[in-house]
């Protein structure tokens, strides 16, 4: 049973379509990276999947089950927001949270919280700096004993120290539970070490989805003359070009015409390759 | 679960209990302050009923001007209560969570949402009725001693005193809060469900003021014309008064009004029999009066409660639907 | 030298011991710094480390417990921002009910130096439209403004407390490659606070590591990694040590 | 203790995925001598506790490894190296290969060549001996 899949799956808030016609499938044991523009309906598709979004069309299911109004069991969700009780303690938060929950573990809560430098259990989670907040956050994650965690922006807030403490612990996770991550994020040097496989979402559709290494090396970077792109074969993803110069992001490529320079492209500019060509779309 | 709820609603807990606290206090205290008063006085007789004396007697008159505007405002207290609870804790519960992305927390757990809920509700509003129903209790254990020389004296069904006793302010209490957490999971914004819950419960308070009186049967009481009806002079509830003709059927009040008017001419000060013939010349020989005795105040506040409860109960069963749908 | 009598030569920012203390304890202490003139400057350090203290003492929006700064030679003393100033805090406060247009014409009515062809020119680049409302528009969007905004009032010192946080990779060029652009073309001294290091390489040319309320590095970026160890592991570095003197 | 034996050092801005990364430098230490039959490679754990790489990345290249018949998996274990890579010539600082290369490092520096000459010196030769089909 995959941890995750999404069938044709939509929703519209109001007269907009924040995620549209999707369908994917994450197998089990991998790290997604799910990338995309502001506003692509990256947290939409996670909140989806979490069941705290209710889809307009299609449904997703995790573990075999749809997902719409109820979180697996199997499922721990940080939300973009954080959601935590600011009135409470770090100590009582992980009580409070730990009551909710039927299979919990509040040692793991406290070996994670342990890793993190500068967790103060008594602590009021209010007082704590945002990134602490996420870390806390995290750590109410991991104490659910998941086996697919949604991650939504966890390092947006962390410093570079603490969002290698965090990667450190989400990775020890997948070693040793075999933990399925999704996680969206807008830093693409810290995903690229992590994940091993790609959801690249914009304007509401999946564009890329697959193992990264496979998908990197579908795609190919070419530098050539601006003027004999005609002898240039494959789907043309994006360009940017100058008075004589043509640099071309391609899918399924041809093998590199004379006169041009092919690279496999690393998954930064990969995904910013993407990026601009809906940009392009867009204007 | 419920710890959590506990934890979380605690500020609000602790200022229940700490009203309770003063409540209590402020009622002993008044209550023997007045004890005092009324024994200094010598108007202990005057407690239990009304004579002549009492009601022209100076102390007794002292009395009233300096208690009565308390008492009143102990019964205002009560009245105002289930609004408040329905505006301070029933608004926010769920409201706020909502407002503030909180309820995300709890429903990625493995708790059902409907459990979140119930653990929620129990926590809020067992306290909140406990309260209210202990300060019930003392207020009108303070106004029993003030007898007929307090607000008692109107009986059970003048609003005031209706609206404070038996079973009703929990059933208004219990429908306050549930508007206001219906109305917070719907608009999901505590100061709308605030003030949503505020006019509803007023609106709702007005409306059905006088539904009792059409649901309940009522008793007949009928006199000839010249006297007037028992019931309009104790403390029963008079619905509706008036003439009957010889067929025994109460007749329309303009047809009334035409006959009292023509008989008018006939009425000297010095004596009404005159008066009274021509009334029943005009076939207006018995007068009824349509009322629900005081005794039986205690059915009318029944009939109140379910209405209320049972509104309350569906707004609840909505506040669930809602949160199940909340997404 | 009398830095008052000339403030044309006075330097950006001057700190002497500066040190601020909140009820929780001190958030910087003993801080001396010089920004030089025209430098893009990294301001990094962990949570906590007193970044935006910093910022707010520069603004005269906090007041300094102990020591004290100059902006341009002027003692900030809560008298509101250096004219010479631009701030855009973290948050980007921009007015959600406000169209583009209404921004502009606000930054307009509360600056005396604004310059609105150069700031409907940023906006026009930034391809935003002029119509929209502030809170329609994406968080890529919602920054371009707020930099013209804060660059309309042609400040000569402008401070950004974590510009790029949220915007997705493309939108973060393009912003940085603009804030570039500008500061080298008008001659701008630019302080930035960012947690994301590596796109600040390339980017900054002036380093100030915070950590813990005291300054742990700062100097000129090719002096610092004269090695070539790029600016992020750098920084990385030295808060690691640092986080490790003292845990032990 | 066996876990010690190495120690990944995952440069992010190489260019080079961790994969091969992770294969090349086991590559490396075993041609060295630093690794050799019966030594165990850190888990997958150890690693992700040492640099924060995903785990399955470590897992894939210890498959490519076991696939090049370098090491073996040991149910319940860990992966252990089976071959030798190193010989006398790559072993020590004092195998003769290393000290003739030394020497004519030696001399390129007193001729002035700065690290660029040198590199394309010995990468011209490289490839002129070794084409670039024989390279695995």
């Amino acid at each position: 049973m995959n941890p995750l899949t999404a069938t044709a799956v939509g929703k519209r808030y109001r007269s907009r379509w924040a995620v549209r016609d999707c369908s994917f499938t994450i197998p089990e044991g991998k790290v997604v990276a799910l990338v995309g523009p502001n506003g692509a309906g990256k947290s939409t598709l996670l909140g989806m999947a979490a069941g705290i979004v209710r889809p307009t069309t299609g449904g997703l299911s995790a573990f075999g089950t749809p997902t719409a109004g109820r979180t697996h069991p199997d499922v721990s969700y940080l939300g973009q927001n954080r959601s935590l009780y600011h009135d409470l303690t770090v100590r009582e938060l992980t009580r409070a949270v730990g009551s909710m929950n039927d299979r919990w573990s509040t040692d793991r809560v406290h070996e994670v919280l342990g890793l993190l430098t500068g967790v103060d259990h008594d602590a009021k989670v209010g007082t704590l700096s945002a990134g602490t907040r996420t870390q806390v956050a995290i750590a109410m994650a991991l104490g659910r004993l998941p086996r697919l965690l949604l991650l939504d922006e966890p390092l947006s807030d962390l410093d570079p120290l603490a969002r290698d403490e965090t990667l450190r612990i989400i990775m020890t996770e997948v070693a040793d539970r075999g933990t399925t991550v999704v996680m969206s994020s807008h830093l693409l040097t810290d995903l690229r070490e992590v994940c091993d496989h790609i959801l690249l979402v914009d304007e509401g559709r999946v564009q890329v989805d697959g193992d990264i290494e496979e998908v990197l090396a579908r795609h190919r970077i070419l530098v050539g003359p601006a003027a004999d792109e005609s002898s240039v074969e494959g789907t043309l993803v994006s360009a940017t070009r100058t008075a004589r110069q043509s640099t071309l992001l391609l899918r399924e490529a041809a093998p590199t015409p004379k006169g041009w320079e092919g690279t496999e492209p690393d998954l930064e500019s990969l995904v910013m390759g993407y990026l601009r060509a809906s940009r392009e779309r867009r204007r | 679960m419920i710890w959590v709820s506990w934890r979380r609603q605690r500020p609000q807990l602790i200022t229940l209990l700490a009203m309770l606290v003063v409540g209590a206090g402020v009622v002993v205290l008044l209550r023997s302050s007045m004890l005092d008063s009324i024994t200094s006085s010598g108007l202990t007789e005057c407690v239990t009923r009304t004579t002549q004396e009492c009601s022209t007697n100076k102390s007794a008159g002292d009395f009233r001007a300096e208690w009565s505007t308390r008492l009143q405002l102990g019964q205002a207290a009560i009245i105002f209560l289930p609004v408040l609870i329905g505006l301070f804790i029933g608004a926010p519960l769920f409201a706020r969570e909502l407002e503030q992305g909180t309820h995300v927390l709890a429903f990625t757990q493995s708790v059902s949402r409907t459990r979140w809920m119930l653990s929620k509700l129990v926590v809020a509003l067992v306290p909140a009725l406990v309260v209210l129903i202990a300060l019930q209790y003392l207020v009108w254990w303070w106004l029993t001693t003030a007898g007929v020389m307090g607000p008692r004296v109107n009986g059970s069904f003048q609003v005031f005193n209706f609206g404070i006793e038996h079973v009703s302010p929990v059933a208004y209490t219990l429908f306050a809060f549930a508007v206001g957490a219906f109305v917070g999971v719907v608009t999901r914004r505590t100061l709308v469900a605030m003030i949503v819950t505020l006019g509803a419960f007023t609106v709702l308070r007005f409306a059905l003021f006088d539904v009792v009186t059409r649901v309940m049967t009522t008793q007949r009481e009928v006199v000839t014309s010249g006297l007037s009806p028992t019931a309009s002079r104790d403390a029963s509830l008079v619905i509706s008064q008036g003439y009957l003709d010889a067929a025994g059927q109460p007749i329309a009040p303009d047809k009334v009004g035409a006959a009292v008017q023509a008989c008018k001419a006939t009425w000297t000060p010095e004596g009404q029999q005159e008066y009274v013939a021509c009334l029943a010349k005009s076939d207006l020989g018995r007068r009824y009066a349509d009322f629900i005795p005081e005794s039986q105040a205690w059915q009318a506040h029944l009939v109140d409660a379910s209405i209320y409860g049972a509104l309350a109960v569906l707004l609840l069963v909505g506040t669930g639907w809602a949160l199940r749908r909340q997404s | 030298m009398n830095l008052r009598s000339q403030p044309d030569q006075a330097l950006p920012v001057i700190a002497q011991g500066l040190g601020k203390k909140y009820r929780r304890g001190w958030a910087l202490r003993e801080t001396s710094l010089v920004v030089p003139r025209n430098r893009i400057v990294a301001l990094v350090g962990p949570n906590g480390a007193g970044k935006s203290t910093l910022m707010g003492l520069i603004t005269g929006l906090l007041r300094p417990t102990t020591g004290g700064l100059t902006v341009f030679g002027d003692r900030p003393a809560g008298k509101g921002l250096h004219p010479a100033v631009s701030y855009l805090a973290q948050q980007k406060p921009l007015y959600q009910q406000f169209t583009v247009t209404e921004t502009l014409r606000l930054g307009a009515r509360t600056n005396p130096t604004w310059n609105q062809d150069y700031a409907e020119h940023l906006v026009e680049q930034a391809a935003v439209p002029m119509g929209a409302k502030v809170g329609t528009l994406s968080g890529g969007q919602r920054t371009r403004v707020a930099l013209a905004l804060a660059l309309g009032k042609r400040p000569s010192l402008l401070l950004l407390d974590e510009p790029l946080a949220d915007l997705d990779p493309l939108a973060r060029e393009t912003v940085l490659r603009t804030l570039v652009t500008e500061a080298r073309t008008q001659g701008i001294t630019v302080v930035l606070s960012s947690h994301v290091l590596a796109e600040l390489e390339g980017v900054c040319d002036h380093l100030v590591l915070l950590h813990n309320g005291r300054v742990l590095l700062a100097g000129d970026v090719n002096r610092l990694s004269a090695d070539g160890t790029p600016l992020g592991e750098l920084a990385l570095n030295h808060m690691r040590r640092a986080a490790q003197e003292e845990a032990a | 203790m066996l876990a010690d034996v190495i120690e990944f050092r995952i440069d992010r801005r190489s260019g080079v995925s961790t994969y091969m990364q992770i294969i090349q430098q086991v590559r490396q230490a075993m041609r060295l001598g630093l690794l050799n039959p019966g030594d165990r490679l850190p888990s997958a754990r150890e690693v992700v506790e040492a640099t924060a790489v995903n785990p399955n990345t470590v897992l894939k290249a210890y498959r490519e490894l076991e696939r090049e018949g370098l090491v073996e998996a040991r149910r319940g274990l860990g992966t252990f190296v089976t071959k030798s890579l190193s010989s006398e010539a790559t072993t020590g600082d004092d195998a003769p290969l290393r000290q003739e290369l030394a020497g004519w490092m030696g001399r390129a520096q007193q001729g002035g060549l700065v690290v660029e000459d040198v590199d394309a010196l010995y990468s011209a030769v490289r490839d002129e001996h070794y084409p670039a089909e024989e390279r695995s």
